[in-house]
């Protein structure tokens, strides 16, 4: 649902579907994601694979996210118990304990700079790269995608990151 | 011989008349007048008192330099200490003078100065000793009483926001040096921020006479010339009343804008942003600032730095006094004699204390063809008057005083490069011999120091300079450019730090720290008493310490106390220029981050039912927790609790418990990596069962506790304490990436992705058959310590068989989407069978009923499993795990340890508090000797009486025997030291 | 009362003579004071105090001044109970002004976890025969009106207050030691540092400065954050950490608050100078560092909270910023101890809380190093303790919530 | 505050990381064998030089991976950053802290002092 939308800056919170795997970055992983989510694995850190409304970031060299940006048919628990039949692989289900915001509009960057210390410069942050940080003292998740960026963070700090967003956005 | 309108500037609107009030007195100024050019329009001389002796002082600046002009904003909460000659009037605003009572005009706080030869420095350390008690009770109220400036402000909440910045170049000033600097990088699309102090750009061009035309143009015209093209590129971004108040590590600057400079800040509206910038090259061009000379009575109100004054005419567009007298040791009058001259005005005289052949051919010249009354090789003397200058005395150079009537006087005592934030980069400082002050030499960072900030007093050299230092950065290198100047090309200066009474007298004082009432007497008394370190000398004396820092004032000192000394002021050195610059607000320090966005609340899944249910909560960590439930609106704590908690044994309770910590852990390692971080052993156990756990530290000490559930021995899931869930997780983390990295084990927080009800009473297993009413929760199919992982409304759910209350139980672990409905259900279901929810009060009874130890509560840090009878959770044939070796050490393994035992009172209506002590006898008069401290302590409707756990020395010889324990209201009463659990001591219920 | 032209000279500058019966590394209030009770309560007077810098440069010059006696364990509250006592006659004994000033000090609480804790210490303290007691909010509200209690994300719930503590002017402690001790014949030595512990077959015998080598059988290292660089120069490794502690004052206003307010659930502690200025204390940094100097976002977590609980504060301005370096133990108690090497000695480890304890600190080094044995009240605080386990606590006590 | 290098994530703000202590200081691999004294030396003490310094840092608010610096705690100059399984850097090939003295200040960096030592 919309969030805030003034100043060019829209905010619109989704509900999204989203799997954390954790394992090394081995043939077996890249085929296994490969067959069941049809996109294959970033080669580098923090880089993000994108394709048909699925990304994959590689979040550091053993733990990567993998996004459904919009429904999916696919059963999620069924799909993270097949891969955790691998000992030497942890998926978790972390759809329902985050909180996701999809962040577009001109003036986003200058918004996010005045309750966050990070570097959104285009070398330092291109499209397709995510990062995990502090935005208002709140551990989060950021996801470059083209035009928009996604957000995401635990549920239980989601009305205090909101509300810090909605309130550098009115002053 | 009074003030007059310079009306050709731009920077004032002498179209718009503003009316303001000073100490009660309405005054009329215009839009950009600060409230001292206004105060001057309008020949208003003491505008303060000082801060020791009490004597008027008045404007002496026309900057952030100010140390006298400080004064109390009414009209804003208050606001104390605001620099009169930085703030901006506005229709209505009410300023009221600082330090002195009943007024301005009589002080009876000037008795002080009467008083003075006592007041000295470091006179507070010799003196009010005598008689004993009076310090506390006569002498210091006073001096308390009579501290401080400005009044205490009223209350206000901040609306400045913060805002970061990440650029390659940031240029600190807008003067020549700098816009020169910014002009010659503006192609290399490098992204630049420029700050300016002023609202105005400009610097030396706009605030001095001193240059006349740049590049062939008139200054206001290069100026904005130049400004239009730089606002056009998108590289470059300029801050206007901003400055720049603190350079930290790694080239980390913080600067404050006030965004409501001119007018009323409006509560709720931004007033200040403070910048936090990185960047990877910081150029400080932020020029530099007069000193004054120490002469007999140079506080007296109508005494300025006369590069202030030429400020006031340039940039504010008043000549505070038409016929001033000048003084100075240097070069830099020439432009203030001109400007005056084009003013038709005229110095009534210049004093130079150099010899007629060092002075400057074209200054000679203008002051013999306007005969301007001249003394070379001369010293101002002293001045006199009645709370204002009103006579001049110059000693020439045969040494005869000529008496001067005047009510101005214009001082130079020379120019320092402004290096507080360059020296707050870490760089380190040079002395010049030639312009006689300290320069950057060293930097420690990226730093690049321009124009006279760096010591570069020759407008010949400015361009080569910034092409030298520039051209790392490829930027287009900048041609000469001509300047008409109103200023010798080169700057020059001769040594001149006081000037000497023409009789020495008790009252007489020539001052060093305006602000803070030094005189350079108490330079030499401290030096003579053996303060003879800089820093000593400073704060034996408090010199530069008050709210100015010495701006105008520190370099004079050092050079005094160097000839004292008899040494080269680069070996006296300098203090250390703490951050930052200048005072900056608490307010844009603290910026948004308070009240609601001090830190975050966090809300369980189901925070919306407690709350429309009555629970009253409490903070654990940054959760919110419910603590009791009212069943009706007049019920409190006490009430709530005994009612929870026999309920719960009666029938069926349950309690959120989604905010304790559960972390899922998965490897073919896993089963090793766990049997290294807990005591327990768990090779032994059976998939989908589950154990209580302990987990130490290396110090052998209990660090958290919690359930571990076995899934198989490459997946286990872990639930820890609401408080230590961050530790675990960081200390799990820490041993497998830095102590074991190889051993295959993946970590992962997973408290958010379930919700947690603990649902616990004899009815419990008849309510859960009805909710889930496929599962079969007998002992055979669902024995106690094991678990199962169901399906309810389409979503798994995790079931958990264990409880914390002692009585029959599940634990049950559900998604946040279902978690509502589901708790819901329970209650649909439980309500006949008379479930009811409960807070971690009565959470802690039951606990504390069934003798389990909360974590954090019952332990400090400072206790080892055996101290808490929980040996039996060591795995018997372990060979290590964390912490293990320490249990065997010298103080950790003796048997008379403190050690967790049950109290309760022999009498029953007594009631045992928590944190009282456990004693060994009635009385409690000091010293007694104490056995150990109450961890925990309840009045339980369950057993009809106070009980306690305790952690007290040599516990488990105890038990069975009678001790003491102190109470906050009745000395001690006795207790009975038993085994540390009250209710079904053969767990009975458990697996009921 | 004659015009101050015929003061004499605080102290002497001798250059250090050969030898002496013990020296001091450190002009600290710690230091200064050790050789302050060494001549005046042992009769040692041929020592020297080395300082590498000036006289109350380090530590002493840099913290917030507060002085409390209200420790959880008894090892602790005795010590700095022996300090209050020595601080209570200190002016006297100097005859010279150090302006302790009792106006209390406060202990907020702000959650049950912390009512539960602060409760504790105040029955220890009781009984242990310190002043200290449970406040409600109502009398807190008595004693600092300016303070908001409830509107707060973690509102006051009540308070332990020690009336008999509050602050004393930092630098005047240093002098006046160093006076005493100077009349006493001590010979204190500025801008000389101390290079290395020169030792012969586990024995001291030496030290090797800036100004050449003095020879001693007894040296006592009191110098905070730089003891364990010293004492590595004596093959002598110490369990301490130098952390960065900052700390910042206000420009000087009229009084607003007249008791010390501490709050460890929001790292922030605050009380007002006799010259007007808040004097506002902050937690450490996570880092060891000797620049004496630490991160701004310490100082801005520090400043939200005082905003908050000080409505008035957001009108005032922050005058200066500094840090110390600051020895931290691993049970956050001191070290007051002898070590391996004989006639070596050990005065650190005294982290965030070293100026309440400068005058009993002293007192019981000076015994230590005279006596070649600990006095009753420092003999807990051994450098072994760390190796038997029997620690002195005192941030164990503030566990984790549960 | 400062800017640390992350072998994963590259450089960012220090408010990200948390302080890990003393590097390559590793566990007694069979503790039942080493005397108290021993076992003391690796739960309590740790180096605390001033100079140049192995320590362990933790992206604790990114990544939440641990990796080793060499930082100059006389000036807080962080040399380099990396990976917890490559091996201890050689001092030969690391700059030097230039402190000439145990406690003494480096010619610049550490702003202690203000004038430059002649």
């Amino acid at each position: 649902m919309n969030l805030i939308s003034s100043n060019s800056v829209e905010i619109k919170e989704l509900n999204l579907h989203q799997i954390l795997i954790r394992g090394d970055h081995t043939p077996a992983l890249s085929q296994l994601v490969k067959s069941q989510f049809k996109i294959s694995l970033p080669k580098n850190n923090l880089e993000i694979e994108e394709d048909k409304n699925v990304i994959c970031s590689k979040s550091s060299f053993d733990q990567w996210n993998i996004i459904f940006l919009q429904d999916t048919k696919i059963k999620i628990d069924t799909v993270i118990d097949k891969i955790n039949e691998n000992e030497k692989l942890l998926a978790t289900n972390y759809s329902e304990g985050q909180i996701y915001l999809e962040v577009t509009g001109d003036n986003k960057i200058a918004v996010l700079n005045k309750i966050t210390h990070f570097d959104f410069r285009e070398q330092k942050f291109p499209s397709l790269t995510s990062a995990q940080t502090l935005i208002g003292r709140v551990d989060c998740s950021i996801y470059n995608l083209k035009n928009k960026m996604l957000i995401t963070c635990n549920k239980s700090f989601g009305d205090h990151l909101k509300n810090q967003l909605i309130d550098a956005i009115k002053f | 011989m009074t003030a007059q309108n310079n009306k050709d500037v731009t920077h004032i609107a002498f179209h718009q008349s503003i009316n303001f009030t000073f100490d009660g007195v309405k005054y009329r100024g215009f839009k950009g007048d600060t409230i001292a050019s206004a105060l001057i329009r309008n020949n208003v001389r003491v505008v303060g008192r000082s801060f020791k002796y009490h004597r008027p002082r008045g404007i002496y600046t026309c900057g952030i330099e100010e140390p006298n002009a400080l004064v109390q904003i009414l009209s804003e909460h208050n606001e104390p200490n605001t620099r009169a000659t930085i703030k901006q009037i506005y229709e209505g605003l009410e300023v009221e003078s600082q330090n002195c009572w009943p007024s301005l005009e009589n002080d009876l706080g000037s008795i002080n100065s009467l008083l003075s030869p006592l007041f000295s420095a470091g006179f507070y350390n010799k003196t009010f000793m005598r008689p004993r008690g009076f310090w506390k009770k006569v002498y210091e109220p006073l001096i308390r009483k009579a501290a401080g400036l400005g009044k205490p402000p009223k209350p206000f909440r901040t609306t400045s926001t913060q805002l970061h910045h990440h650029v390659d170049v940031v240029i600190v000033g807008g003067g020549l040096s700098g816009l020169l600097a910014a002009k010659s990088l503006a192609k290399t699309e490098l992204k630049i921020l420029i700050i300016e102090q002023d609202g105005f750009l400009g610097g030396i061009l706009k605030n001095s006479n001193k240059i006349s035309t740049i590049e062939n143009k008139d200054n206001k015209l290069w100026i904005k010339e130049l400004e239009k093209k730089l606002e056009g590129l998108e590289n470059i971004k300029i801050l206007k009343n901003t400055l720049a108040t603190t350079y930290n590590y790694i080239n980390h600057l913080i600067a404050i804008e006030d965004r409501t400079t001119g007018t009323l800040p409006l509560d709720g509206n931004v007033d200040q942003i403070l910048h936090k910038i990185r960047a990877d090259h910081i150029i400080l061009a932020n020029g530099h600032i007069e000193r004054l000379v120490s002469f007999r009575n140079n506080d007296l109100p109508g005494i300025m730095l006369a590069g202030s004054f030429e400020k006031f005419i340039q940039r504010y567009g008043v000549i505070p006094e038409t016929n001033p007298v000048i003084f100075s040791n240097n070069s830099s009058c020439l432009s203030l004699i001109k400007k005056l001259i084009d003013l038709n005005c005229k110095p009534q005289a210049y004093v130079d204390s150099r010899s007629g052949d060092k002075i400057e051919p074209e200054l000679l010249k203008i002051i013999h063809k306007k005969n301007i009354p001249l003394f070379t090789n001369a010293h101002i003397e002293g001045c006199d008057g009645k709370k204002q200058v009103q006579e001049i005395s110059v000693r020439d150079a045969e040494g005869i005083i000529t008496k001067l009537k005047s009510k101005m006087l214009c001082v130079s005592g020379g120019f320092n490069p402004d290096v507080h934030l360059f020296t707050q980069s870490k760089g380190v400082l040079s002395w010049d011999d030639e312009y006689l002050t300290f320069k950057p030499d060293k930097s420690f960072q990226n730093t690049i120091v321009l124009g006279s900030n760096a010591g570069i007093f020759q407008y010949s050299k400015i361009v080569n300079d910034i092409n030298t230092k520039l051209s790392f950065l490829d930027h287009e290198p900048l041609l000469e450019i001509d300047l008409t100047l109103n200023d010798t090309d080169k700057y020059s200066i001769e040594k001149l730090w006081e000037t000497k009474h023409e009789k020495e007298s008790r009252w007489s004082k020539s001052f060093i720290d305006l602000q803070n009432d030094v005189t350079t007497k108490d330079l030499r008394q401290g030096i003579q008493e053996g303060f003879d370190r800089i820093e000593h000398l400073k704060r034996f004396t408090t010199n530069s310490m008050g709210t100015d820092q010495g701006k105008i004032s520190s370099i004079n000192a050092l050079g005094i106390v160097s000839e004292i000394l008899d040494k080269k002021v680069s070996e006296v050195g300098t203090t250390i220029y703490r951050p930052p610059y200048a005072p900056l607000s608490f307010a844009s320090i603290a910026g948004r981050g308070t009240y609601d966005f001090y830190d975050p609340e966090r809300k369980t899944s189901i925070h919306e039912w407690h709350k429309k249910n009555g629970a009253i909560f409490e903070d654990v960590g940054q959760w919110k927790r419910p603590w009791y439930f009212k069943s009706h609106p007049e019920e409190n704590l006490y009430e709530a609790v005994q009612r929870e908690a026999v309920h719960v044994r009666k029938y069926a309770g349950v309690l959120d418990g989604s905010t304790l910590g559960k972390i899922e852990i998965k490897g073919s390692d896993a089963l090793e990596f766990m049997n290294l971080m807990y005591t327990n052993n768990f090779s032994k156990m059976k998939p989908m069962s589950a154990r209580y756990a302990l987990m130490l530290g290396e110090d052998g000490m209990v660090m958290d506790d919690g359930i571990i559930s076995k899934i198989n021995d490459k997946h286990f899931i872990a639930t820890t304490t609401t408080g230590g869930a961050a530790k675990v997780l960081s200390h799990m983390e820490e041993f497998a990436q830095t102590e074991w990295p190889h051993l295959n084990v993946f970590l992962n927080s997973i408290t958010e992705q379930f919700c947690t009800f603990n649902i616990s009473g004899p009815n419990t297993r008849l309510i859960m058959e009805k909710v889930f009413k496929d599962i079969k929760f007998d002992n055979e199919n669902f024995p106690f310590m094991t678990f199962g992982n169901f399906t309810y409304l389409k979503s798994t759910v995790r079931i958990l068989r264990a409880s914390f209350t002692g009585e029959l139980g599940y634990e049950i672990y559900v998604r946040p989407s279902i978690a509502l409905k589901l708790w819901e259900d329970l209650f649909r279901f439980g309500k006949d069978e008379g479930l009811i929810a409960y807070g971690t009060e009565t959470m802690h009874l039951l606990r504390a009923e069934k003798g389990y130890i909360i974590v954090g509560q019952d332990t400090d840090g400072s206790v080892t499993p055996h101290d808490m009878d929980l040996e039996w959770m060591i795995g018997k044939n372990k060979k290590d795990f964390i912490g293990k070796r320490s249990l065997t050490r010298t103080d950790t393994i003796r048997s008379d340890r403190k050690q967790l035992v049950g109290i309760k009172p022999i009498d029953p209506n007594d009631i045992i508090e928590e944190g009282q002590h456990i004693i060994l006898t009635s009385s409690i008069k000091p010293p007694v000797k104490m056995l150990g401290h109450v961890t925990s302590s309840y009045v339980s409707p369950n057993l009809g009486h106070s009980f306690g756990m305790a952690v007290i020395k040599d516990g488990k010889k105890l038990i069975g025997s009678k001790a003491y324990v102190s109470s906050s209201s009745k000395g001690a009463f006795e207790i009975e030291i038993i085994k540390p659990i009250f209710i079904d001591e053969e767990n009975k219920r458990l697996v009921s | 009362m004659s015009s101050h032209k015929n003061w004499e000279k605080m102290w002497r500058s001798p250059e250090p003579k050969a030898s002496y019966d013990a020296i001091i590394i450190g002009g600290g209030g710690h230091g200064l004071g050790t050789a302050y009770y060494l001549a005046k309560e042992h009769g040692l007077t041929n020592i020297a105090v080395i300082e590498k810098g000036w006289l109350g440069g380090g530590n002493t010059g840099r913290n917030t001044t507060i002085i409390r006696s209200n420790y959880l364990w008894d090892e602790s509250a005795n010590l700095y109970e022996h300090s209050l006592k020595l601080w209570e006659g200190l002016t006297h004994d100097l005859n010279y002004n150090v302006m302790f000033s009792q106006r209390g000090v406060m202990n907020l609480a702000h959650t049950e976890h912390d009512i539960k804790e602060i409760k504790r210490r105040v029955s220890a303290n009781t009984l242990n025969g310190i002043d200290s007691k449970w406040i409600s909010k109502e009398e807190i509200q008595k004693l600092v009106p300016i303070m908001n209690t409830d509107n707060l994300r973690y509102p006051v719930l009540g308070a332990s207050f020690q009336p008999r503590a509050g602050t004393a002017r930092h630098d005047t402690v240093a002098w006046g030691y160093a006076m005493r001790a100077d009349e006493m014949g001590v010979d204190i030595i500025q801008n000389c540092e101390a290079y290395k512990i020169l030792t012969e077959n586990g024995k001291v015998i030496g030290l090797e400065t800036s100004k050449g080598i003095i020879k001693s059988k007894k040296i006592g290292v009191v110098a905070s954050g730089h003891t364990s660089v010293l004492a590595e120069s004596a093959g002598i490794r110490l369990p301490l950490q130098s952390k960065p502690l900052q700390a910042l004052v206000s420009e000087p206003i009229k009084p607003v608050i007249d008791t010390v307010v501490m709050s460890n659930a929001v790292h922030a502690y605050v009380s007002q100078s006799d010259k007007g200025e808040l004097v506002i204390g902050a937690g450490t940094d996570g880092y060891n560092s000797f620049t004496q100097r630490g991160g701004f976002d310490v100082v801005e977590d520090t400043i939200r909270a005082m905003v908050e609980l000080y409505p008035v504060f957001g009108k005032m301005k922050m005058l200066r910023q500094w840090g110390g370096i600051v020895d931290i133990s691993p049970d956050a108690s001191p070290i007051i101890s002898k070590c391996d090497i004989q006639g070596l000695y050990f005065n650190c480890g005294w982290g965030t809380g070293g100026f309440k304890a400068t005058p009993g600190s002293a007192n019981v080094f000076a015994h230590t190093v005279a006596k070649d044995e600990p006095h009753s009240i420092n003999a807990a605080f051994s450098l072994d303790r760390f190796v038997s386990g029997k620690l002195v606590d005192e941030h164990g006590a503030a566990a984790v919530a549960h | 505050m400062l800017i640390i290098e992350c072998p994963y994530c590259g450089p960012r703000e220090q408010c990200e990381f948390t302080n890990g202590g003393e590097a390559h200081v590793s566990r007694p691999s069979n503790p039942e064998e080493v005397t108290d004294k021993e076992w003391s030396e690796y739960v309590f003490f740790r180096s605390n030089p001033k100079g140049i310094y192995f320590e362990r840092w933790v992206h604790s608010h990114g990544c939440r991976k641990w990796f080793n610096a060499v930082r100059d705690t006389s000036t807080d100059k962080i040399l380099r950053s990396y990976e917890i399984k490559n091996d201890k850097p050689s001092p030969a090939d690391l700059e030097d802290s230039n402190l000439t003295t145990p406690s003494g200040e480096p010619d610049v960096g550490s702003g202690n002092f203000t004038v430059k030592k002649l």
